[in-house]
């Protein structure tokens, strides 16, 4: 439980942080240095329950299916860390109270930090594989945060992001990896992880598994060849980097892999791919760091470099390198926080950071001097700092564990290179800020800063200083409980002692001060202190983060360019051949004659047919050129369709066929009309080789789809009928459905909700299609009143005014016979959609005449004549007419039968006798309202977008009478 | 029922009825693709729409009467609506011929 | 009380549609009205969605067995009436439409409906599409259901207009009615060669069917799954995607995170089906694998490729389609509660996504005009001829994003960063969103059985191909989130309403509770996975549904 | 002799069909738009009289509603096809 | 006739999907017209060729469902026609729409240089 | 005013077609039937504002069959012209104007419907003024003879009926 609460108080904090004032310095630091110290506390208050290999536990179900528990698991190694990370993050939050300027939003970044210490609590004090990788995601995503805190510098930006990639990325390894170690161990529990170190070993897994985890480790652990994000990284704001680049985030990668070395360690594959990740970094750091101009930035070298000390020593496979490896993580730690808060400390104060432009600070700020001077010490592993003692074990544990390998005398050679570098690095460090004659050019004049950032690092500084005097008093008995809590019995006896006498490490500790003074001293003779690095300045890892993130983006823009297309007709050509191809590779073993008997054959049948693929083909050469003669043709199809319904006994779909097609075919001569004109000539030119090879593959595929097809009806039709449901619904129809008209029983009762969905569709279509309109923009060249129309005005008026009862022109005499259509078209749509039930017909069809009633008097008519007579508010038959189909359904409710259920009664009226009816009328006559007001609304929406013309705007300009608004007639 | 059960004094005019009815139907077609020019062609297809559905209506109604055994009339509403439509067309399309250059 | 529960499983259409039809008659005028009936019906519609769903995990057994609920529309006997049908997997899709539709209903409120287009009745109709599409146990009827969501979705994404969104509009209905064709020819064959359009009567008859009618269902069922692929979105087939999606507005493109879900849910419900059947299993995996992976890796190098948020949301779209078929085409049947739980994410996260890029449009000032609504809605609005204007007919009134609709939020940057990251985490399947939890789920079980499966190596690429694709996924979206939030000159700070904020914080924060209860959460998808991959008790049950004896005739008569 | 029925129904639908065609190669030879449209109102009318010639054959009032339907949607077809020959565009203001 | 109604299919998808492949937006939508059509035809053959014997019940008593005509498919049949009405609208009223705004026809509204 | 008397020729009519559809007289058929040919011809004159006033009945009756009869004629004379069958003769085609006295819009009509029911004659165009009437003939004969006896057999039978 309490686990649970140091790693939920950091949260919780953090969301209060985020919710104070943009202002409130005070408040946050007070809130976040709480939440710190109370941590610290109920860390250290766990001792005893640690001490002697005790393990504190919590746990909590949450996703056990998967193994994955909230699990919370401290022994001494994780209650060493988990003080250390809240110690020192009090005392970050105490010096970045000082350090953060007035004008910055510090509810962000206290708020940040504190998440940051919560996920690297989690990361910590996690038990369970899974969850850490957790903790260990948010730990870089807090980083994030973090680092590009002022992310008005673009270097913040890249630094934040490259720092985000590397270790989410490496996250992303760390998580295959644990979920590998957890199949190979059956259990996610790091309890029986750590018991199961020779199975894991043993396991075929173990390689890709190790390599997985140790690239999640050095990615974060800022180890070669990953290191490069951590000098960007140092574009955060200083308390970040003193806490995450020195003591926390950085650390969780090493702090894993000791973890978990007893279960992984003890392959060659362990040994050579720590051992080289760690030396690598280890020289390369040191090395780096000699040569940076930026404080921060061989701060950050050097990192890296103690990171590649500790990883190497973990790699190095024996007890006591375990141990001085935890014992040197907890040493940097306190050194390098103090360093980068003295580095803070300069740049705060005077404003610059660079080594160049510093010099002989240690009179205006002796009291930093002396507390960065310290640390470098530490850093250079000076005796009686903390540093040298855990630099000897290197050295000893270099001599160690190379006499056991194929590199007997490489590790001891890099230990003391290593040792040479960083005296150098720290040596410049110091003479090159504090030494020397004082600036005068700095941004700021430099002076001591406040007391609030002197302490926490003097504090540090007095730490090391404890820990190098008198180690056995102070860190020793809490190393000794880690590495214990690590080792269990087979942790080797060691001694933590300033002085071992005159031993081998000892030589090479001196070699290296004595090596490391004169080197630096070699660089200021030479006038080489500012040069860049030798070599290695050449590779910008930012220039290469910018020119990889380049070639990215190019590359999948080239990939998507391939990949995808936005042009419709490659979609189109590849959704078609895909159909085929998966058609073609279904059919290989089919046989496409049956064996059910045959209709006979009738030569009419064949003519008809002849007439209707001439149409087809016609119309799919004409509809580029002649749009018109192409719609006629497909008039011409569409009725031979209809003659092939009504041939094989199928005379509602003939009926619904012709009605639809005839709709079609107006509703598309209407769209014609706002279609640009196209000349034969235009496209002829254009005809080149790639167009004819488009085209012939094109001719290939509608070939081939439509031979395919054609086989498959073929091989349907030959063979005998599946009755299945047929027959119920031929039993069924006129005893339970009451209609003698299977087709319509099933539309309206059987399968009604099919029809109710397909009405909805219509109802949908019709309401899309007239708000499309409303906002129609035509173009400009087609906005006029047509040429043909222009003409034929000019001989003679067709229409006349609104107010005429006839039109006065030409169309008299067609208007009076089209107007007594209307009444007619009436009384035919209902004898369809009364008698549907028993014969062929229905609301739809019905609608469809009753429409095309309403159409033929506005093509007659015109608009404004027959709007200004007669409202039709479409959209109300629309919504009334869905509303009565789904109320017909709903009518069953009262029987508690469901939905749709029809509910029939005969009811006597005087003089008429018994009238039936039922549910199922009330459904079509839902269906027929609908079809009418869609169908209306499409075809005279679209007729509406011709009063865009300016010319019968300016004629309808004149009218003197106010017209009804059309529009609201389409209501 | 079937067509078999047609007495004899129906079927015979029926069956001329239907011949010249269909005859009168493919002249009236014939004629559309012959004639030179379109205001000629607008003649023939009449001879269909008129008296080649007259033919076949009074066939139509002469079976269905002898079969049902009483008057079936309905076929009379196709003709009322052709004879009702046809100058809505013809007009229309008499008029583009006359007045609309040629395309 | 009894009633009610028993006709429960048609409220989810009924009474969108009755709201549909209601929203039609009512004028723009009647803006209050309009959304306290839109709401509510929304609000009616979880309501009912999350009871099905209590009744589905089989909590009240005597009610429901099995937790299958059958629903015989006009009481016709199975298999020749309709029926829906309701399970976990259909119940979990009806409650995750009616959340998202429900999030965004509340964040067009904040202005997005107000030009007055049927966005309510589109939106309510769109609905019931979506609903009927996952109730329904009948082929074709799941046709007509598809039709009417994609309708909807037409007249949703055509909104606003503009030649960006036609023109994308165009292509989206022209690759979808090709698509329903085939869904056509694939459903009539599938009758053609067995006499039955119940999926639930499917399996047992194509059992019996002879090899070279086999061979002719085969091709009905392998033209159907390329219909249902198109929907899905699957590679090669889904050119249509990301413009369409990355067009269409921001609360319209936040239900539309339903739309290609509903292609993996039919390749979902109709591939386990058919998977029962050993020879269709073996063509049908590996033939999703190859698709889904393909789609994973077009889906992520769209995403590295644009430089703009919605398209980059839409190809996040494509990926997670990817994810979903690939994992279902490995065939192992451990990995569909994880696939069934990322599905349920991803669902979340894309809706939370595009209503975020919505508000982050607002961030820039000299944006492109297909993104900004204002600027989009003046080029579209104003014709360059006035129209109508002789019937004084009242042009449409452009977006006013100035007008205050509801009160703004405090801290407007602050939370649509944090907003924006939460999307991103949720995207990329980082921790603590339950995304992560999904992947994990999924890659723990592909690890676990990849030995086990048909292609192990097919196993251990879909393990690699998530979190490589995950990788990718960060990569693209700090890229385009630092240029968003972090860099440039030219942001400003957008007012953020109530309204628009609300929905994308309940969203993420039902995240943050599906990923602390994923416990509970995986309880429910592994029954759902059960069920699924044992489709004779779901045949079973629908089979031998209650009302389904025979037809009552005294009563009907 | 009541196959004799049969012949000359056989014999009118043949003509009907056929002048079918011929409607259908004026429809594809034009030369004008107004041809087309006559062509494709003969083949509605031919359409029509097909369907009155199953109706007898199949003694079935159902294929004289097929007709009357054919009729009227026919001449729907054709008006709006001539409309738009004469006036450019089918509904005018 | 079986083997006419399958040549009539074939060609209608044929030229259908011809049509589909072509850039010019009239095309397009006469193309999904004629293939739907096809499709039509192939739903409504799904219950075979049947001469004569509409699902239309004209006896009384006992019914034999084999004499007549599959009414299934006529009845999904209808219910495609519909829809595809709708939809061919629908892209019809969006084609215009998209030539009004980009002033080209090309399906992708611009022309492919 | 819109909605004046419903026309009640119309409403018989209609109830004519709805028991030609019908054809059956059961009472709830004709009552339906009825009632609603009263309501579609009451509403359908907002779209038919012109109504036309019949004077003779007996006349339009035998105009009718008269018109049959020309039908049939015409019927002949063009099939034997699209057959080839008047080789003899020059067949000469071409627009007549005839002067027209008849005004009433709905006798205009039913003249249309005679002329265009009738092959060998179609509907050209009617001058703006209404005074002239260009026809279309397939065969022109003598075309004074033939204006007078068009005029004579149609138009005046007409002019009684309308006017
Ligand atoms: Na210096
Ligand atoms: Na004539």
């Amino acid at each position: 439980m309490l686990l649970t609460l140091i790693i939920v108080l950091p949260f919780i904090g953090s969301v209060c942080a985020a919710l104070l004032p943009t202002n409130a310095r005070n408040a946050e630091a007070w809130l976040a240095g709480a939440v710190a110290v109370t941590c610290a506390l109920l860390v250290g208050s766990q001792y005893f329950a640690v001490a002697g290999g005790g393990v504190v536990r919590t746990a909590w179900a949450w996703l056990p299916q998967a193994g994955l528990d909230v699990y919370f698991r401290m022994d001494a190694y994780a209650w060493l860390f988990a003080l250390l990370v809240s110690f020192i993050g009090a005392l970050v939050v105490l010096y970045a109270r000082y350090y953060m300027s007035p004008e910055d939003p510090v509810p962000r970044f206290f708020s940040f930090l504190l998440a940051f210490m919560g996920a690297m609590l989690g990361t910590i004090l996690s038990g369970n594989l899974i969850q850490l990788v957790v903790f260990w995601e948010l730990t870089s995503l807090t980083s994030f945060m973090l680092i590009g805190y002022w992310y008005h510098l673009a270097d913040a930006r890249r630094g934040a992001r490259m720092a985000l990639i590397v270790t989410v990325g490496g996250g992303f390894c760390l998580l295959l990896g644990m979920l590998l170690l957890g199949e190979i161990v059956g259990s996610y529990d790091l309890d029986r992880v750590l018991a199961a170190g020779d199975a894991i070993r043993a396991h075929a897994w173990y390689g890709p598994m190790l390599v997985l985890i140790v690239v999640g480790v050095i990615t974060k652990s800022a180890q070669f060849p990953f290191h490069f994000w951590l000098p960007h990284a140092m574009t955060a704001p200083t308390p970040v980097s003193a806490y995450l680049h020195s003591a926390a985030m950085v650390k969780a990668g090493v702090f894993l892999l000791a973890r978990f070395w007893p279960a992984l360690h003890g392959t060659g594959l362990w040994f050579w791919l720590i051992c080289t990740a760690g030396a690598t970094s280890l020289l390369l750091g040191a090395f780096s760091a000699l040569f940076q101009r930026d404080m921060k930035g061989v701060l950050a070298y050097s990192t890296i470099s103690h990171l590649g000390l500790i990883t190497l020593l973990l790699g190095m496979d024996t007890e006591l390198a375990l141990v001085a490896a935890v014992f040197h993580m907890l040493n940097h730690a306190t050194f390098k926080a103090s360093l980068f808060m003295a580095t803070g400390i300069v740049d705060h104060e005077t404003g610059t950071r660079d080594l160049k432009r510093l010099s002989g600070l240690r009179h205006a700020m002796p009291i930093t001097a002396s507390i960065a001077a310290v640390a470098a010490g530490a850093m250079a592993g000076v005796p009686l700092l903390n540093g040298f003692l855990s630099k000897e074990m290197f050295f000893e544990e270099s001599i160690v564990a190379g006499s056991a390998s194929e590199v007997r005398f490489a590790l001891p050679l890099i230990a003391t290179l290593w040792g040479i570098f960083s005296v150098a690095y720290s040596a410049r460090f110091i003479h090159q800020v504090f030494f020397g004659p004082p600036a005068r050019d700095l941004p700021r004049p430099p002076h001591e800063p406040t007391r609030g950032m002197i302490v926490p690092s003097a504090l540090l500084v007095v730490a090391c200083l404890l820990v190098g005097v008198v180690p056995a008093v102070t860190l020793g008995p809490l190393l000794k409980e880690a590495a214990f809590s690590l080792l269990g019995p087979d942790l080797p006896e060691y001694e933590l002692a300033v002085w071992h006498g005159v031993s081998t490490p000892f030589v090479m500790s001196l070699v290296a001060l004595g090596g490391g003074m004169a080197f630096y001293a070699f660089l200021v003779k030479r006038g080489l202190a500012m040069m860049p690095a030798p070599l290695l300045s050449r590779l910008d890892a930012r220039r290469a983060f910018d020119l990889v993130n380049v070639a990215i983006v190019r590359g999948a823009d080239k990939a998507a360019h391939a990949i995808f297309s936005s042009r419709l007709q490659p979609q189109l050509l590849l959704i078609v051949a895909s159909a085929l191809l998966a058609a073609a590779v279904a059919l290989q073993d089919t046989v496409f004659v049956g064996n059910a008997p045959l209709t006979p054959p009738d030569p009419l049948f064949v003519l008809l047919w002849i007439g209707g693929a001439a149409c087809a083909l016609g119309a799919a050469q004409q509809a580029k050129f002649h749009r018109f003669a192409a719609l006629t043709m497909l008039g011409g199809a569409g009725l031979v369709t209809c003659l092939t319904f009504a041939w094989f006994s199928a005379p509602d779909l003939a009926l619904t066929q012709i009605s639809v097609e005839v709709v079609t075919v107006t509703l598309l001569l209407l769209g014609l009309r706002w279609l640009p004109p196209r000349i034969l000539s235009d496209d002829e030119r254009r005809r080149t080789a790639r167009a004819r090879l488009r085209r012939a593959r094109d001719l290939a595929l509608a070939v081939a789809a439509g031979t395919g097809f054609a086989a498959i009806t073929f091989a349907l039709l030959t063979r005998p009928p599946m009755l299945g449901l047929a027959s119920f619904f031929v039993e069924h129809a006129l005893e339970h459905g009451g209609g003698r008209n299977v087709v319509n029983v099933i539309l309206v009762d059987f399968r009604g909700f099919d029809t109710l969905g397909e009405i909805t569709v219509l109802g949908i279509v019709a309401l899309v299609v007239y708000a499309l309109l409303r906002r129609f923009r035509p173009a400009p060249e087609s906005v006029d009143v047509p040429d043909a129309q222009r003409e034929d005005e000019a001989r003679e008026a067709a229409f006349g005014a609104p107010r005429d009862l006839l039109p006065q022109g030409y169309m008299k005499v067609p208007a009076v016979l089209a107007r007594l259509l209307l009444p007619i078209a009436a009384f035919i749509s209902f004898y369809f959609l009364l008698r549907g039930h028993n014969a062929p017909g229905g609301g739809f069809v019905g609608g469809l005449v009753m429409a095309t009633g309403f159409i033929v008097q506005y093509m007659v008519g015109g608009t404004i004549w027959v709007e200004s007579r007669l409202k039709i508010h479409p959209q109300l038959w629309v919504a009334l007419g869905l509303l009565a189909a789904v109320g017909a359904g709903m009518g069953a409710w009262l029987s508690s039968r469901p939905f749709l259920t029809a509910v029939a009664a005969d009811v006597r009226l005087p003089f008429v006798g018994g009238v039936h009816v039922s549910s199922v009328l009330l459904f079509d006559f839902g269906v027929y309202m609908l079809v009418i007001g869609a169908t209306v609304l499409m075809l005279v929406a679209l007729a509406h977008q011709s009063l865009r013309s300016p010319r019968k705007r300016a004629a309808l300009d004149g009218l003197t009478e106010p017209l009804e608004e059309p529009d609201e007639a389409l209501r | 029922m079937t067509l078999a059960d047609l007495p004899l004094w129906a079927s015979l005019p029926a069956s001329l009825l239907l011949v010249a009815g269909g005859l009168f139907t493919l002249i009236g077609s014939i004629g559309l693709v012959r004639l030179r020019d379109f205001y000629s062609r607008m003649h023939p297809p009449t001879m269909g729409a008129t008296l080649g559905t007259g033919c076949m209506l009074l066939a139509s109604m002469l079976v269905s009467a002898a079969l049902l055994h009483r008057p079936v009339v309905h076929e009379i509403l196709i003709a009322v609506f052709v004879v009702l439509t046809a100058p809505i067309t013809a007009i229309l399309l008499m008029r583009a011929a006359r007045h609309r250059p040629r395309r | 009380m009894n009633a009610l529960i028993m006709h429960l499983p048609i409220l989810p259409i009924v009474v969108p549609l009755v709201a549909g039809a209601v929203l039609m008659l009512l004028a723009e005028e009647h803006r209050a009205w309009r959304l306290t009936i839109a709401f509510s019906s929304l609000v009616v519609q979880l309501a009912v969605a999350v009871a099905l769903l209590y009744l589905s995990t089989d909590a009240v057994p005597d009610i429901w067995s099995e937790g299958v609920g059958v629903y015989a529309l006009g009481a016709w006997p199975t298999p020749f009436g309709i029926l829906l049908v309701v399970d976990r997997l259909s119940a979990l899709m009806l409650t995750l439409t009616a959340i998202v539709s429900l999030a965004g209903l509340v964040y067009a409120m904040a202005g997005w409906e107000r030009p007055p287009q049927p966005l309510h009745s589109l939106y309510q109709l769109l609905m019931m599409g979506l609903n009927g599409a996952f109730l329904t146990g009948d082929l074709f009827n799941l046709f007509v259901f598809f039709e009417v969501l994609l309708a909807a979705s037409y007249g949703l994404l055509l909104r606003g207009a503009g030649v960006q969104r036609v023109r994308n509009a165009l292509h989206y209905i022209a690759v979808n009615l090709v698509a329903s064709l085939f869904f056509l020819i694939g459903v009539a064959l599938i009758y053609g060669t067995l006499g039955t359009l119940n999926m639930a009567d499917l399996l047992g008859k194509v059992a019996l069917l002879a090899p070279p009618e086999r061979a002719l269902f085969d091709t009905g069922a392998a033209i159907l799954g390329i219909a249902f692929l198109v929907k899905a979105g699957s590679w090669p087939l889904n050119f249509w995607l990301p413009g369409s999606y990355s067009v269409a507005l921001p609360p319209v493109a936040a239900v539309f995170a339903m739309l290609t879900k509903v292609g993996v849910y039919a390749l979902l419900r109709i591939g386990t089906l058919l998977g029962e059947d050993e020879a269709a299993a073996a063509i049908l995996g590996p033939i999703l694998f190859y698709f889904g992976f393909a789609t994973l890796l077009a889906g992520t190098a769209g995403m590295l490729a644009t430089q703009h948020l919605r398209r980059l949301v839409s190809y996040s779209v494509i990926v997670s389609s990817g994810l979903l078929l690939a994992t279902l085409g490995v065939g192992s049947e451990a990995l569909t509660p994880a696939a069934l739980f990322y599905f349920a994410t991803s669902v979340l996260t894309t809706c939370a996504f595009f209503m975020v890029t919505g508000m982050t449009d607002r961030t820039r000032i000299a944006a492109d005009s297909a993104a900004v609504p204002s600027a989009d809605a003046a080029a579209a609005v104003v014709p360059p001829t006035p129209a109508y204007v002789a019937f004084g007919v009242r042009e449409p009134q452009p977006y006013d994003t100035s007008e205050e609709v509801g009160a703004a939020i405090p801290a407007a940057m602050a939370f649509l960063g944090l907003m924006f990251v939460c999307c991103v985490l949720l995207v990329a399947g980082l921790p603590p969103l339950p995304s992560f939890v999904a992947k994990f789920a999924l890659l723990q079980a592909a690890i676990h059985s990849a030995p086990e499966v048909h292609v192990p190596a097919e196993a251990w690429a879909l393990v690699v191909g998530i979190l490589a694709t995950g990788f990718a996924q960060i990569i693209a979206l700090t890229r385009i989130g630092v240029r968003l939030f972090w860099a440039g000159t030219g942001r400003r700070t957008p007012r953020l309403r109530v309204l628009e904020a609300a929905p994308v914080a309940v969203v993420v924060v039902l995240c943050l509770a599906l990923s602390a209860m994923s416990g509970t959460a995986m309880r429910f998808f592994e029954a759902a996975a059960q069920s699924l991959h044992a489709p004779e008790v779901y045949t079973r049950i629908v089979l031998s549904a209650p009302g389904a004896d025979q037809p009552s005739g005294g009563e009907r008569r | 002799m009541n196959a004799i029925l049969g012949y000359a129904l056989w014999v009118a639908a043949s003509c009907v069909v056929l002048g079918m065609l011929c409607a259908l190669v004026r429809l594809f030879r034009g030369p004008r738009a107004q041809d087309r449209v006559l062509a494709l109102d003969t083949f509605y009318t031919n359409g029509m009289q097909l369907l009155l010639l199953l109706g007898i054959r199949s003694i079935s009032t159902m294929y004289f509603d097929m007709a009357l339907l054919i009729a009227l949607f026919g001449f729907a077809s054709t008006i709006a096809l001539a409309k738009f020959v004469l006036r450019g565009e089918v509904i005018e203001p | 006739m079986e083997i006419v109604y399958a040549l009539a299919i074939g060609v209608l998808a044929g030229a259908g999907v011809w049509l589909l492949l072509r850039p010019r937006t009239f095309q397009v939508i006469i193309g999904l017209s004629l293939l739907s059509y096809a499709t039509n035809l192939f739903i409504f053959g799904m219950g075979r060729l049947t001469l004569h014997r509409p699902p239309i019940i004209d006896e009384e008593g006992a019914i034999d469902a084999a004499l007549y005509a599959d009414p299934v498919p006529q009845a999904l049949v209808l219910t495609a026609i519909v829809i595809g009405f709708a939809t061919t609208a629908l892209f019809l009223v969006v084609l215009i729409a998209l030539r009004g705004l980009s002033g080209t026809d090309h399906v992708d509204g611009r022309e492919r240089d | 005013m819109r909605f004046a008397r419903p026309p009640l020729v119309l409403a018989l009519a209609l109830l004519g077609i709805w028991l030609l559809l019908y054809q059956t007289l059961t009472p709830g058929i004709v009552a339906l039937g009825a009632v609603l040919a009263l309501l579609v011809s009451w509403t359908s004159t907002t779209l038919r504002p012109a109504r036309p006033k019949i004077r003779q009945w007996h006349v339009a009756f035998g105009l009718l069959f008269l018109v049959l009869a020309d039908i049939v004629r015409s019927n002949l004379a063009v099939a034997r012209i699209v057959l080839g069958l008047e080789r003899g003769r020059a067949v000469r085609s071409g627009f007549i104007e005839i002067p027209l006295d008849l005004r009433d819009p709905h006798g205009l009509a039913v003249l249309a419907a005679i002329v265009t029911a009738t092959p060998g004659t179609v509907w050209a165009e009617l001058s703006p003024s209404g005074g002239t009437l260009t026809l279309h003939m397939l065969d022109i004969g003598d075309e004074d003879a033939w204006i007078r006896w068009f005029k004579e057999r149609y138009e005046r039978r007409l002019m009684r009926v309308f006017e």
